[in-house]
């Protein structure tokens, strides 16, 4: 049994997301999304800082000061890219117009409230940006994460203990060990990792488990076939 | 592939019913989606709630529906003009409601529907007649009136330019409405006076993001006669 | 004594506006302002449906149906003209950004109440367009009417009986008889028409009035010099 | 003639005291002023409430105004980027405060301001630690949170095409709040890296209209060195 890379997880989320969607990447694993959409679908890319329509990072030397995401890393734009200023952009956000928002996590409870800006109750310059936005505002929230902390502690909770983001938000966690639904009823593994049984699961989640009919083996699509 | 295209104007209006509430963009005759509302008068909806600024005059367009008795309800800040008459004696028959808001608060209750704001506080109409039964407060010892935001199950939007991912473009002062009514409806359909390859709007100047149609027609002009008899 | 036209009511009305000002100038008897706009200045006319720096009537035979004013009349653009949305247009109203708007009206009270949108408080359909927006809005509102109705009546009051557009916020009217201030003490005249005496325009009045140190002569400048 | 040209930046910034609230327009370098905080730099002005959605990096921009100690309070969305390590140990010491908004909080609360919003609702940030002491209501069975219109004395923007009577255009993601704090500061002060005759700009493409400026200047690079001695 071997635990999803970084990008495998993000491969594996990309595979989710329907052609002609409109979406945001939060920065750091949600960002490795970009790479891995499936050819063949119309996928608009929003960053907070006022566009629709990115495209690949640009060769070396050919970057634009004007042209950054919300991670201020160099970005280009696909044909039919609008652009729009911060109130307009987050009018999209807020009004529920973009069909999905990615963000990484700290924390996920059971009723979907997030926890993905300050491990730090007391963090006297807790850094928000955009992600409370996201979070109340996208049509639906994904989580990418590592299942566990470095150090083993569970990350899928009963309630968040860390400052949340939103409250009741995320629809969908994918971490390196499986893919959970969070349902009025808690959370639904829908996938698991190779070799990875029910319990080893629950044994490192720290909330109940349920399991969905047929729940299925979640892959590595960054190996080849 | 994203494609908000429509190949008939039957598809674009798919799915309206009676009682719908519905957007309609334009100032006067500036933007007006006549293609969509001769649609509409095709269709034959009734009981609808109108969402425009003006009530529309003579007997094309957005005026037809209200003369042929489509129309149950109008949200507006002007509804005078040629039918003026016709509405103030619709409304003292009962057949009309119509709720007048100053053009101000309903661009913005527009816009805040839109962008996910629920309601906000203005100056405007503050201690007036407008603002009775409304709540108000001070900030700063001035007196604001609370407004919602006002949405709609479609909005029908004249554009000028448009590419299949439904970036839009307007001309001049047709723009007025049309880029807060796209936002603020479930469903957004759009009439373009042109459908150009996608990446041919310069992306500083697209003033509505394709984010926010749904569905995109090429319009076509309708002709005085098609719009039904004449009283 | 003979009182002004209404062209020369717009016409000495037209004086005042600064060089760089951009006014709005509602419906009715204030558009005749925009035909008197002293030359040399750059007077830029604001319209709500989207619009700064509106031109002049165009010729007939070029009218474009997407080049309207407020009232639905066809219009041009000057050079330096700019198309926002309604929005937009209503965020530079009521965000103070017009050093004037010149309204028409059809009773001002001597604290500075408007009534200008409806005269049957139980008109089923009463139409107030922008005017309430503006009234609160705008830099300085200065209203454009005949002194008297048609019957008589008084249009400076001490209170307005019909209803109001906007509370307190006429700061001048200009009339076919005089230019009037409206202060924190009422209504201070500062200009009459020729031959024009206090006592007269006192009785004309529905309020107190009181009249300014060197209270001019009221010019009717549509006449020969 | 309107014309909002200043002759010199020292004109550009003339009345700019300390303890003033400045607006600073820019994402990241995208959009910063950065040849008018060079001008604020040579002004020496201290004690200011910078309004920014970030707090700059490195030894230049807006960075440099922290590092010199002329900016006693922040208000942004992130903190964090180079400077973070300083800036928590500034706020640890005293010599700053800062107030983290919700981005698009930030970004309304200026629109607001300009629009002449005094309050609005917003879902954003209900039920969090951002939301502690702040007034909510619900609408429709949902949370949300009142905020407030955000101003400034000033507002120090950067543009790419101007003309005289102030109409603006930007580049690509450089727009991000420059349009919206351009009108929400009493005085609005624009670097414009070209400005270019009256009538040049198109009508339907210019983003911010000139009323909601108050002073152009042409806009030249800052080299490195231009920063002063790096730390």
């Amino acid at each position: 049994m071997k635990p999803l890379t970084r990008e495998a997880i993000a491969a594996r989320l990309a595979q989710d997301i329907d052609d002609g969607w409109h979406v945001n990447l939060g920065i750091g694993m949600p960002e490795q999304v970009a790479n891995f959409l499936p050819e063949g679908r119309d996928i608009l890319l929003h960053s907070e800082n006022g566009i629709l329509g990115m495209g690949p990072t640009p060769p070396e030397g050919e970057e634009d000061e004007s042209l950054v995401n919300a991670g201020k890393k160099p970005i280009t734009m696909l044909s039919g890219a609008s652009i729009f200023d911060h109130a307009m952009s987050f009018g999209i956000i807020r009004g529920g117009h973009l069909e999905l928002c990615c963000l990484g996590g700290y924390q996920v409870a059971q009723n979907g409230d997030l926890a993905n800006w300050s491990r730090d109750n007391d963090d006297p310059i807790a850094s928000v940006g955009g992600a409370m936005d996201l979070a109340v505002g996208a049509q639906r929230i994904w989580v990418i994460m590592q299942h566990n902390s470095k150090d083993g502690a569970a990350r899928l909770l009963e309630t968040c203990d860390m400052p949340l983001t939103g409250m009741g938000c995320v629809k969908r966690v994918y971490t390196d060990l499986a893919v959970i639904d969070v349902t009025k009823d808690g959370f639904l593994v829908t996938e698991m990792i190779d070799g990875m049984t029910a319990e080893e699961l629950q044994a490192r989640t720290g909330a109940k488990l349920r399991f969905a009919d047929g729940c299925g083996t979640m892959p590595d699509l960054t190996k080849a076939a | 592939m994203l494609d908000r295209r429509c190949e008939t104007i039957e598809v674009a209006l798919d799915g309206i019913q009676d009682g719908a509430s519905i957007m309609v963009s334009g100032f006067g005759d500036a933007g007006r989606p006549n293609y969509l509302l001769k649609g509409m008068i095709d269709k034959g909806v009734k009981d609808l709630h109108v969402i425009s600024n003006n009530a529309g005059n003579g007997f094309t367009g957005l005026a037809m529906l209200f003369r042929l008795g489509m129309i149950s309800k109008l949200t507006c800040s002007f509804p005078r003009g040629d039918l003026g008459a016709e509405i103030t004696r619709w409304v003292r028959e009962g057949s009309l409601t119509v709720e007048v808001n100053p053009q101000g608060t309903m661009a913005e209750r527009i816009r805040a529907a839109g962008c996910g704001i629920p309601a906000f506080y203005t100056p405007t109409a503050y201690g007036t007649k407008l603002a009775e039964g409304k709540e108000t407060r001070e900030f700063n010892g001035v007196g604001y009136v609370l407004e919602t935001a006002l949405h709609a199950d479609y909005a029908l939007v004249h554009a000028d330019k448009a590419d299949r991912w439904g970036n839009l473009t307007y001309k001049n002062l047709s723009r007025n409405f049309s880029p807060l009514m796209a936002m603020a409806a479930d469903v957004s359909i759009i009439e373009a006076d042109e459908i150009v390859e996608l990446g041919a709007l310069e992306p500083n100047t697209i003033v509505t993001p394709g984010v926010c149609v749904n569905r995109l027609i090429q319009c076509r002009p309708v002709a005085e006669n098609e719009w039904g008899v004449a009283a």
